[in-house]
């Protein structure tokens, strides 16, 4: 896998990859994670949770069954050994613990695991979804993004400014340049990417962190 | 109890102002012909509640864009850009609750709860207002039911007697509104015998629905 | 139907199937209440509730299916038309006004239409199984009982003794003397049974109630 | 994974003063060979959720007619004499709850809900030591969630993968405390392979179930 070879989705998608166990039961927000089942290894499967209602979301097969969608509307299909449920039980899954690791996008994570990406006052208002949801319930919540917005403002804050998805709930940010992990002392940069400098990070996180010596 | 009504008959159990519930998931499982019949008859001035607004021409999103509403509570309008634009104009109340909260919420309100603690929801702008209860050191939040006056909702199949079956992913809300309504009319794709549906195979019970509307197709 | 010919629960059971309308979602209690459907007109058809987990209770037809038990935990049978759900279903069902009567018998009721019947302290505790769910969720209550114990000391009270089952939920009394109702002027004598004197029933009734000046 | 064991690994999943759910409804729905594992195993000071207690000789019954728990919370012990003579003497501890309540307790153990507000109680010794809650003027108890180490179910069908279809009316708390469990173990009837069990008619997702223990017969 070579890194130069990679965009930066790219590469934050294989790298969240990695956070992966066989087995596990995975729920994927739309953009960008979706994108991470293509960089599992072969020994990994795992089992993907859509909140609309189902365990075991994969791609269509053969012809497209209108009545099958992910969680952004798009057509989907079911794996062997998947299932259907409602809403209710969907959410039951969720909020009771029994998704291990929910991947999603975020416009602002701070140092104290708080995330923001569900709206912008004034602008942008489409909705939490199931997102604040799966912030609570899942085991493991893993933020996938971009280091920097767009216009190069960091990202990854002291303090979230917009309104919260979810308070200290954030394990693990992933983006193009590190991995960071919440821990009991706090933001910890625990990985950098190929190619990418101490200082380089530093730069472009406005959040203090601590360094895991072990990287270098 | 003769369950089965035609189309036409549809408007005469809505009334302007009334507060309704809609199944389906971005469109998928929503009885979107009996969206049309309350399009047609010119209700207006509804209450909605679905889980999300769907898009500018399919589920509910036409209730949005033909101004049919007062209030929608829901949990993401994102990909009806018409939703958003009401909401910050000030046409359209929205109520944005998050998707597993809403559907707590209709199942609180379908049997007899005075209401959930969620945890979801905490530290966010959707504590506002809310009672905030700790149970064994974690703080959660009192969600109140939700009710409707008519419940729309889409089977794949039905038997006479009004036991429904959904199908793959479309079942979402629907199972959870049927027991919400003051009325509960439902949008079959196929019409059955009473029996010919294994009692095991029944996702909703018959007793829970009032009126049957064949509309097949998909 | 010659009450001369019924023993007391034949004759209470006779007049609580005439509370029943065409359609209506019963649940019936264990003993007494099960015998209501035999009295039944023919133009009136219920469907049966059983909280252990379906609607469309009904008698075992041919071959027993150890797996189709009523709440009694008897072999039993599922009409056409039925439905079988788990327990969560079968109380929202209960719980969230789905049913629209429930039968059963009673230790004690009295005057503010409360209802005894699931223990005696010290020496008769079974539980509630699913008593306190229905007489606070169904639409309509009925107690059917004999109307005084064995021992001949009146069951309807002016205040319950017992432990009660739930506060203020009767709507409708039926014992083998009178049919009694809960209504906002409080107790209300509404119905005599065939060849009962009013006194009878006041001596036999230690809760003092109004008399509905229709039934002479 | 692999979710095959045989009914001899089963004690090694246990252990003395482990709390349990059991399903099955006066037996009914019990995986009563899981039950004689338990025996066998010669396992003590248990903590059993169940919704009765059967009889004496079936469904958990013998669990404590053995003397194999310590504590029981349960809707009814009525059929089963030694636990009401258990319980009188001091010996076997016993919290009576309601039907409804004990589904919703489990239920919210194991959907990561911090209780639910019920009006069943309201007025009884139910209330004894529980919050009471008034929600648009009606009182409510504030009930808790229930969860266990380990749940015994029953299933007719699974697939290996361990999603489960149940039987009739064998259902009752089964998919319930397939969610309250930190280990779920499953006797079923009849194994399929993966894929013979239709999306839409899995009751419980393989991905609650931890063991499945083929015993046949009924």
């Amino acid at each position: 896998m070579k890194a130069t070879l990679m965009n930066p989705k790219q590469i934050i998608a294989a790298r969240v990859a990695k956070e992966l166990k066989d087995g596990d039961v995975v729920n994927l927000g739309i953009g960008l994670p979706t994108m991470v089942p293509n960089y599992l290894p072969e020994d990994v499967s795992v089992i993907l949770q859509s909140e609309n209602g189902y365990v075991g979301l994969g791609p269509v097969e053969g012809e497209i069954d209108p009545d099958i969608v992910n969680a952004g509307g798009q057509p989907a299909g079911i794996i062997e050994g998947g299932a259907f449920f409602d809403s209710l039980f969907s959410f039951e899954l969720i909020r009771g613990g029994h998704v291990d690791v929910t991947v999603l996008g975020g416009l602002e994570v701070d140092a104290e695991g708080n995330l923001a990406n569900w709206m912008i006052p004034g602008k942008m208002v489409p909705g939490m979804g199931g997102a604040m949801d799966l912030v609570t319930g899942a085991k493991k919540v893993i933020v996938a993004m971009e280091h920097t917005a767009k216009n190069g403002a960091p990202k990854i804050l002291e303090q979230c400014r917009l309104p919260l998805t979810g308070k200290g709930v954030v394990d693990v940010i992933i983006t193009e340049l590190a991995v960071f992990r919440l821990t009991e002392e706090g933001l910890v940069l625990d990985e950098l990417q190929e190619g990418v400098s101490l200082e380089m990070v530093r730069e472009k996180t406005e959040a203090s962190f601590q360094v895991n010596e072990n990287i270098f | 109890m003769q369950k089965l009504m035609t189309m036409e008959e549809v408007p005469s159990i809505l009334n302007d102002g009334m507060t309704i519930m809609a199944g389906g998931f971005m469109g998928v499982g929503t009885p979107e012909k009996l969206v049309s019949a309350i399009l047609e008859a010119n209700l207006k001035d509804l209450t909605l509640i679905a889980n999300d607004t769907a898009f500018v021409e399919t589920g509910v999103g036409p209730l949005v864009v033909n101004r049919r509403l007062k209030k929608v509570i829901t949990s993401h309008i994102g990909t009806n850009p018409e939703t958003g634009r009401q909401m910050l104009s000030g046409e359209l109340e929205v109520e944005l609750v998050p998707q597993g909260t809403l559907a707590e919420r209709i199942r609180a309100g379908g049997s007899g709860l005075g209401g959930v603690l969620t945890p979801t929801g905490v530290g966010t702008v959707v504590e506002e207002g809310k009672e905030k209860i700790v149970v064994d050191g974690r703080e959660y939040l009192l969600e109140k039911p939700l009710r409707c006056e008519v419940a729309l909702l889409k089977a794949f199949k039905a038997d006479k007697a009004g036991n429904l079956v959904y199908h793959r992913s479309a079942r979402n809300f629907n199972p959870l509104m049927a027991l919400a309504a003051d009325t509960v009319i439902v949008q079959v794709e196929h019409l059955v015998e009473i029996g010919e549906i294994d009692p095991d195979e029944v996702m909703t019970p018959g007793i829970l629905v009032d009126k049957i509307v064949v509309a097949g197709g998909c």
